[in-house]
């Protein structure tokens, strides 16, 4: 069924009762051309590429639990390509352009409101940093403005750009197209545009092992419903971000320049709209925008240690309130309504992996840190596009798992090889 | 999460600094093996489940200590000290 | 409904006094009772309307009594200290207090925005993910219709309204330590506690209300022969008193995280009507309990059924409450409705307050003999197998309709009877409360018996207890608290022997002794708007078409419809929610399973959590000197946690003016800056050289005592990792500095590498950034300038050559002076204790005077650094190796050192890397921080070849000019390129030169 | 020695004496000699020997393993400690300039002091006579019991001011009084 006003309103009048699954619940075949391990966000999109694009459409999305039950339905939305370094910048472009048109590409409204990404800056050196980043986004084609401190105050009125403040407010790095998305629209919005295209979509069916037809990877061991059974596939890829080390453990693959910690988010209780952008903290690690319904979303560090926990400490909850509020002094009253964990892939370089192998037969799009969200069209169009090649796309083809041991990581931070500093 | 430093006695977390996998262990200084080094900082089995790593207890003694942790749960098994003074302090 | 105050006596309006007091709701004033909540008073001055809500507009009242409350959300106070989404039934009333309503335009009764009612169905679950997505147009129309409709959705969605005016309280924290925390004060709370106190162990009980008790301070039950109300103050006033327990009120414990530590928010001064500015608003306590015992006890969930939403429709035991606790009756004619025993008791006690109870509708047939004869107490007509089909009335209620329900098929009769009531007192059972334990990922079952979940198998150090742990009532809620207690203390490991654990065992109860399981019926099915979550309008239809469009996971439902989601996080409508899926899926709930509870508990200020930090965020750190460059009128500015100066300006100077007066001073004459904030660190012992050695890539073997030498340190993948010079004090002594960022994890790398690596040197690392204050004397008459004060030691050439280090006195100041350069200058750094810091600045001021000394900020030190080529952290950026910053020959080839392995991959070697050079402007304009170099023209610049680093205006070459990371650049010597900075909306003409601008032979340091 | 200049502390115009309630009484001195010894697995009974011989009124805490910081009301002490501790026995570190010392007393003193650092002031926990290592924050703490209600705090010069801005507004609640 396609969904439009018109839609809605003859449905309703119908008593909502002909409205049908939003996807199929399909039973699994015995063979697929392409399996892609994960129902997340970059599993879902890269069988929607594969299909669209590619017209590979016997394809099986795998999930162990409920579609979309990992980070693309625990993040906090940002979408944004305010990179410095050159592959990232790429990247994420391209993944800005997919979003632009994404509700229309799937008939799904994803709600992708392009904001405003403002990152402040809190010295006159953290000014030219951010200049030289700004700059880079407008070599390569990315909007950027970089705001002084009184444009910045007129953005976000909450905003202390007091001298008094501790960290005074000097300006910021405006990408003025960039901005949200609903998290859990795109997970639901690619899975219904994919199976409409074919794709089989597995729910609560978990990947138990791989097959192997000598060195090469044949496709997979699932238990479903309680029963084991097997899954074959010319190719087989994976996406499963924080659990990629799990998964890839069955696959033989014992070791990755990957580590899992938890990143925790949070949201108040919704209000009438205050702050208009999505804006980040420049002298602490804090990114906050307000959701449709009205709740401030907001982040900041994860929780360093390695975790599959999908929850977090205390002592991060004090780090990000204190920001949070440190920034806009008159939300110490406003509440706290839930704060969540997702597990997160760390790289050893802050940037991700979309590559063939690292075995035969398989497929690899991991290490995505916490940027995964805003990542999702682009990564799912580059793995679809790598998956159908056996080669990677120019976008993603810096994006490998030798750049680590070559000495090429893209680090944007320059924090070096230990996972939790990016 | 509250480890035990062997020296100071049971603190929060926040009083240490993680540095990560204990079982990645440098190379010895005159082994100049590329390939060793390269496995050493960028190799990690990251588990789900018992994890070994080393966490510095910098806001109290500064002693290194050998946390092993359920990385599912979170439960800490063991808080070993690691380093000149290892042995004393067991 | 028109809920009025009860006549007041004993046991109806248990917790009001006498006092009278006055407040405010939208902008009328009323007046209300010292103990009344704002709830209990609106609703005694029949005040019904309280709230609109979040989707539909529709108008609400109260529904509970507590802090799960879905519906009477309230704004409270004005200005900084506004705060929306604030539930009457919590807030306790004192003098002058100022609320109003909220998401309602103009008014609450009137509310036009209610229009969003008839789009009715089209505005179900799901609705926005179908539609807005805007004519299929070229270009990336769609977004922008989207980005339309946004703006308008954002507008009318959200609940109260914020403020953008700071918050004028403080917050502040505590941390606690307890050998078992007792989270709840009920009866299963205060018998667990009494028993743990009563070992001597460390007690804490947390109480979310302002009084302590829990369902003892409404019940009718007597205990030992006492009023449970009387008893119960009794024994709280006993635990207080004790010294190992400490009670704490109004204090909700909100999270549980690893290891038992719990996070819980006192409400200091919040239902003060004065409040002393000493004392915070709130107090966050971070409590560390050896064991736990968990007794939150359960919340009362409605059925669901058609117009359940209407003002005048509450829970049946807050209905109850409201008439014993605040001598309020919730109506003029209230009829009870429930599927349990517990409804039955509350419309007993309900008359025998005073409230007119005019009829029991209960959904099952069969009712004991015992539980009927209650409706015969309380005169009211009695309807076993009966259910609501509607609510009459818009904007209240007037009456229900009921009719015959079958129990087994949820089918309702046609045999429709309408009873004329304006409140409706609900019951649908009981779900324990286990956020807490559910927070923690413990996994909640399913009690088909009790018709609810209980918490499941601890992962931690707690024990349930009462109705928490689905032991309902109060004869069990004592003997599950005393077993918790007894069950904590050996988690701690006191053991109480059998027989005085006996001894001790629950009081003596007199009162009801009933069956808490209700009928599993969740919905009544009438076909109307029947509501599951109140707060987010989320209708029993929703949830059917949820599952219709194969929503059918609990966390779809939840995401999909937004169950659950609001501010009360589903409090009152989880377990209805999952129970109508589970109907629609023909599955059992228990195969439905449930939403793990996210904490907080209740939502908290961000304020709280933050404590003492708010309004701190961070430590402020000082050199010895920070007041004399105060004095100075220096630019302080914030330097991660440094506050440094930038310039010294002259009055009418800009920043610009100031650093470039300071350089030319320098390279004139002399100049002071102070350097305190470098990270140092005291390094001894045996094998301190090997490890020097072992850590930095160039040669550290063989430096001479009384000698320092600029080090490079690396990671172990190659790249820079930080610089310094590090002296050599003794034969085992040397003291080495750092970049003023780098101190910290440079002590954490050497740390690593002492104990983790190589732990067989006898190494000895301590920081001693805090103990030596720093000022670098540069400029050539520097040692003109150190000769005129300095005693006992040499300062000539050959006293103290380049980079020697001697041992003086200026004054009566023991200082370290070392000859060291990073401005290109003859130039000295003089290190003192710290606390004489001050004193020497003052004492090379005066002895600089005669040669025109100049106190010189960070701007000029990095100009002279650029002019002269020297790196600093922003080519040291950890993306460069030393090959990359032409320190090719900082890197020994005669050793293994940290990153020498790494730092030989092939890539590191490649000839187009990003290498230092120097640009220079070629048509005076400035280049600005940030740029790139590129090719082309401003309009067509093409791709960035490098980018500047570190950028001034240098005096020395009377010109712009800027390090710089240029691809391939040693060899590029010469080019002309441009600089481009299209956010700065500069571009300018360039000449790529060598980094080494100023006397790149190094004559003047040497000299 | 002296003649050695007059030592600034950084809170000269902060610790302004206050009378106000005795539930809290603040006050702050500067060491005449503070130094840390730290000694090698195999001396440390040798290093400690030394130590106990170096007479004078001072109180030696224990830090870390082997490592003790001595707080000593005689200047020198630095020197003196070498002399005796070479390279050979352990590293003898001057930190007399390296911190300020805040003393709190009173019987709200360890409510104070537990409002900004997590560790259990309960006696039994932290004994009279001892020493615990923690932080309030970002600021390193060594922190010594005097007494049941009675503490000396070893903090970092460079950021003495920002801590003593944080007790006086945690004791404010109280009420306080510096000395």
């Amino acid at each position: 069924m396609r969904y439009s006003a018109f839609a809605i309103l003859k449905n309703a009048l119908r008593g909502n009762r002909d409205w049908t699954p939003a996807w199929r619940k399909p039973e699994p075949r015995n063979n697929y051309d392409v399996i892609i391990v994960g129902g997340g966000g970059h599993g879902l999109s890269t069988a929607f590429y594969l299909a669209s694009v590619h017209g590979i459409t016997n394809v099986a999305v795998i999930e162990k639990g409920y579609l979309g039950s990992g980070n693309v339905g625990r993040n906090t939305t940002i979408v944004r390509s305010n990179y410095r370094l050159t592959p990232n910048t790429g990247f994420y472009e391209k993944s800005m352009d997919l979003w632009r048109e994404l509700s229309h590409s799937l008939n799904y409204n994803v709600m992708f409101s392009p904001r405003g990404v403002l990152n402040l800056a809190h010295t006159p050196g953290q000014m030219d940093t951010h200049a030289e980043r700004g700059n880079q986004m407008r070599l390569m084609g990315v909007q950027s403005e970089l705001l002084d401190r009184d444009q910045v105050a007129r953005l976000n009125p909450g905003l202390d750009v007091s001298g008094s403040a501790r960290f005074p407010v000097h300006g910021g790095l405006l990408q003025p197209d960039a901005g949200n998305a609903r998290h859990d629209a795109v997970a639901w919005g690619y899975a219904r545009a994919a199976d409409q295209l074919g794709v089989d979509i597995l729910e609560n069916t978990e990947v138990v092992g791989f097959l192997k037809d000598g060195d090469r990877i044949a496709g997979v061991e699932v238990m479903r419903n309680g029963e084991p059974m097997e899954i074959r596939a010319a190719k087989t890829a994976v996406a499963v971000a924080g659990n990629t080390g799990r998964v890839m453990k069955m696959a033989g693959v014992d070791k990755l320049p990957i580590e899992t910690t938890v990143l925790q988010a949070f949201v108040s209780e919704s209000i009438k709209p205050i702050i208009p952008t999505v804006t980040t903290f420049g002298a602490g690690h804090l990114y906050v925008s307000q959701s449709d319904k009205g709740g401030l979303v907001f982040g900041g560090n994860i929780d360093y240690y390695n975790s599959y926990a999908q929850r977090g400490n205390l002592p991060v909850w004090e780090e990000v309130t204190a920001e949070l509020i440190a920034m806009f002094p008159a939300f110490a009253r406003l509440r706290l309504l839930r704060s969540w964990g997702g597990v997160m892939d760390m790289s050893m370089d802050g940037s991700p992996i979309i590559t063939t192998g690292p075995l035969p037969g398989m497929y690899l799009n991991a290490g995505w840190c916490y940027g995964g969200f805003k990542a999702t069209p682009a990564s799912g169009w580059c793995f679809a596009h790598t998956i159908a090649n056996d080669k990677a796309h120019r976008l993603n083809e810096a994006f490998t798992l030798e750049r680590f041991k070559d000495g090429n990581p893209i680090d944007e931070l320059g924090a070096g090889p230990t996972p939790w500093y990016h | 999460m509250r480890l035990t430093c062997p020296y100071c006695g049971p603190r929060d977390h926040q009083e240490f600094t993680y540095r990560g996998d204990a079982s990645a262990v440098r190379p010895v200084l005159d082994n100049t093996s590329i390939d060793d080094h390269n496995a050493y900082i960028y190799d990690r089995t990251n588990p789900d489940g018992l994890h070994r790593e080393l966490w510095n207890h910098t806001s109290g003694c500064r002693t290194h200590i050998i946390v092993e942790r359920n990385t599912i749960t979170h439960d800490v098994v063991s808080c070993e000290p690691v380093g000149p003074f290892a042995e004393q302090l067991k | 409904m028109s809920g009025f105050r009860l006549n007041l006596r004993d046991g109806v309006g248990a917790n009001l006094s006498d006092n009278a007091i006055s407040f405010s709701f939208d902008g009328k004033n009323y007046r209300g009772l010292e103990g009344d909540t704002l709830a209990s008073a609106l609703l005694a001055n029949g005040v019904s309307i309280i709230a609109r809500s979040f989707k539909y507009h529709r108008p609400r009242g109260v529904f509970t009594a507590g802090s799960e409350e879905p519906n009477a959300l309230i704004t409270l106070h004005s200005g900084g200290r506004t705060e929306p989404n604030i539930r009457a039934t919590e807030v306790e009333l004192y003098e002058g207090l100022v609320a109003r309503s909220q998401n309602r335009w103009p008014s609450v009764n009137f509310d036009l925005m209610a229009v969003n009612q008839l789009a009715g169905k089209a505005f179900s679950a799901g609705f926005y993910y179908k539609t807005f997505m805007g004519p299929a147009l070229q270009g990336h129309k769609a977004t922008r219709f989207w980005w339309l409709c946004e703006q308008l959705i954002r507008r009318a969605a959200g609940l109260g309204r914020g403020t953008t005016i700071p918050d004028p309280d403080h917050y502040a924290r505590m941390n606690a330590f307890c050998d078992v925390l007792v989270v709840g004060s009920g009866a299963a709370g205060l018998s667990a506690a009494r028993r743990a106190a009563a070992s001597g162990a460390r007690i804490i009980v947390c109480e979310e209300s302002a009084r302590a008790g829990g369902a003892l301070v409404s019940t009718p039950d007597f205990i030992d022969g006492e009023p449970a109300r009387d008893w119960s103050a009794d024994q709280i006033s006993e635990l207080s008193a004790m010294d190992n327990v400490c009670v704490l009120t109004r204090t909700t414990v909100q999270s549980y995280f690893d290891d038992n530590t719990f996070f819980a928010v006192e409400r200091v001064t919040d239902h003060l009507s004065h409040k002393d500015k000493t004392s915070p608003r709130q107090r966050a306590w971070n409590i560390r309990a050896r064991s736990a015992v968990i007794a939150t006890g359960a919340l009362e969930r409605p059925m669901v059924f058609a117009g359940n939403d209407r003002p005048g429709i509450m829970l049946a035991d807050s209905a109850r409450r409201y008439a014993i606790e605040f001598g309020t009756a919730p109506g003029r004619a209230v009829a009870v409705f429930t599927n349990n025993d517990t409804g039955w008791l509350a419309a007993r006690d309900m008359a025998k307050a005073g409230v007119i109870v005019t009829a029991i509708v209960d959904v099952r047939a069969d009712i004991e003999p015992s539980i009927r004869s209650i409706g015969e107490e309380c005169r009211a007509t009695i309807h076993s197998g009966s259910a609501i089909k509607s609510v009459k009335g818009m904007r209240g209620v007037s009456g229900i309709v009921i009719a015959n329900y079958n129990e087994l098929t949820g089918e309702l009769g046609d045999d429709s009877k309408s009873i004329a009531c304006d409140c409706v007192a609900v019951s649908g059972g009981w779900s324990p409360a286990f956020h807490l334990t559910s927070q923690q990922g413990g996994k909640p079952t399913w009690d088909a018996e009790l018709q609810a979940f209980l918490p499941g198998e601890p992962l931690q150090k707690w024990h349930g207890a009462g109705a928490m742990a689905g032991e309902f009532g109060l004869t069990r809620a004592f003997r599950s608290g005393e077993e918790a207690a007894l069950k904590a203390l050996a988690d701690i490991g006191v053991t109480i022997p059998k027989q005085a654990a006996k001894a001790g065992s629950g009081p003596d109860i007199d009162g009801d002794e009933i069956d808490y399981a209700p009928a599993p019926v969740f919905e009544i099915n009438s076909g109307g708007k029947s509501f599951v979550d109140l707060q987010h309008d989320v209708t029993a239809e929703d949830v059917r078409l949820a599952h219709r469009e194969g929503f059918v996971s609990v966390e779809h439902l939840k995401r999909y419809t937004t169950l659950g989601m609001a501010t009360d996080q589903g409090k009152t409508s989880n377990v209805t929610g999952l129970a109508i899926m589970a109907a629609a899926s023909n599955k059992p709930i228990a195969d439905t399973g449930t939403t793990r509870f996210r904490p907080p508990y209740t939502p908290v200020a961000m304020g709280a959590i933050a404590g003492e930090k708010y309004g701190h965020l961070a430590a402020e750190r000082l050199t010895p000197m920070h007041d004399i460059h105060v004095d100075l009128g220096a630019n302080m500015y914030a330097n991660g946690p440094w506050m440094r100066p930038e310039t010294y300006n002259l009055p009418g100077e800009t920043v610009e003016q100031a650093y470039i007066r300071e350089t030319r001073a320098v390279r004139a004459g002399a100049g002071l800056v102070d350097v305190s904030t470098l990270g140092k660190i005291d390094v001894q012992g045996p094998d301190a050289a090997e490890f020097l050695n072992r850590v930095y890539s160039n040669g550290f073997a063989k430096l001479p005592v009384g000698k320092a030498r600029y080090g490079l340190m690396l990671r172990e993948d190659g790249f820079l990792f930080d610089d310094g010079t590090t002296w050599r004090l003794d034969e085992h002594r040397y003291l080495m500095t750092t970049t003023t960022a780098g101190a910290g994890r440079v002590m954490e790398h050497l740390e690593y590498y002492r104990d983790f690596v190589w732990p067989d040197l006898k190494v000895a690392l301590a920081s001693v950034s805090d103990e030596w204050a720093g000022v670098a004397v540069a400029g050539p008459k520097s040692r003109d300038l150190l000769k005129a004060c300095v005693k006992k030691c040499e300062v000539t050439d050959k006293g103290l050559p380049f980079m020697g280090i001697v041992d003086g006195v200026i004054g009566d100041i023991p200082v370290k002076i070392a000859r060291l350069s990073f401005s290109g200058e003859l130039a000295f750094e003089v290190y003192c204790g710290a606390h004489w810091g001050s004193a020497l600045w003052h004492a090379l001021m005066s002895a600089g005077e005669k040669f025109n000394v100049v106190p010189y900020g960070l701007e000029a030190l990095s100009t002279l650094r650029i002019e002269k080529g020297h790196v600093a952290g922003p080519e040291l950026n950890g993306r460069t190796t030393p090959h990359d910053l032409g320190l090719s020959g900082m890197v020994s080839s005669k050793k293994n050192f940290v990153g020498s392995v790494l730092l030989q991959r092939e890539t590191f070697g490649k000839e187009d890397r990003l290498q230092l050079v120097a640009v220079k402007s070629l048509d005076g304009q400035r280049i600005r921080g940030g740029s790139h170099l590129v090719a082309g023209s401003k309009v067509q610049p093409g791709g960035s070849q490098g980018h500047t680093t570190s950028t001034c205006f240098s005096p020395e070459l009377g010109s712009y000019i800027s390090l710089a990371l240029l691809e391939g650049g040693y060899k590029r010597h010469g080019e002309k390129l441009f600089a481009t900075n299209p956010v700065r909306n500069a571009h300018v003409a360039v000449e790529v030169i060598s980094h080494h601008m100023v006397d790149p032979e190094g004559g003047r340091m040497r000299g | 020695m002296a003649d050695l200049a007059e030592k600034l502390s950084p809170l000269h115009e902060l610790a302004m004496p206050r009378s106000g309630s005795d539930k809290v009484i603040l006050s702050e001195r500067l060491c005449d000699s503070l130094v840390q010894v730290q000694a090698w697995p195999d001396s440390v009974g040798e290093v400690e020997k030394q130590i106990k011989q170096t007479r004078g009124k001072r109180n030696v805490m224990p830090t870390g393993p082997g490592r003790w910081l001595i707080d000593d009301q005689s200047e020198g002490l630095e020197e003196k400690l070498r002399k005796k501790i070479g390279a050979e026995l352990g590293a003898v570190t001057g930190l007399t300039h390296a911190r300020v010392v805040v003393s709190i007393s009173g019987e709200k003193a360890t409510w104070v002091l537990a409002s900004g650092i997590a560790l259990d002031f309960d006696v039994t926990a932290f004994p009279i006579g001892t020493t615990q290592m923690s932080h309030h924050h970002e600021i390193g703490l060594t922190i010594y019991r005097v007494g049941e209600n009675s503490f000396d705090l070893y903090v970092f010069t460079s950021l003495v001011r920002s801590f003593w801005h944080w007790i006086e507004k945690a004791s404010a609640e109280i009420g306080y009084s510096v000395i």
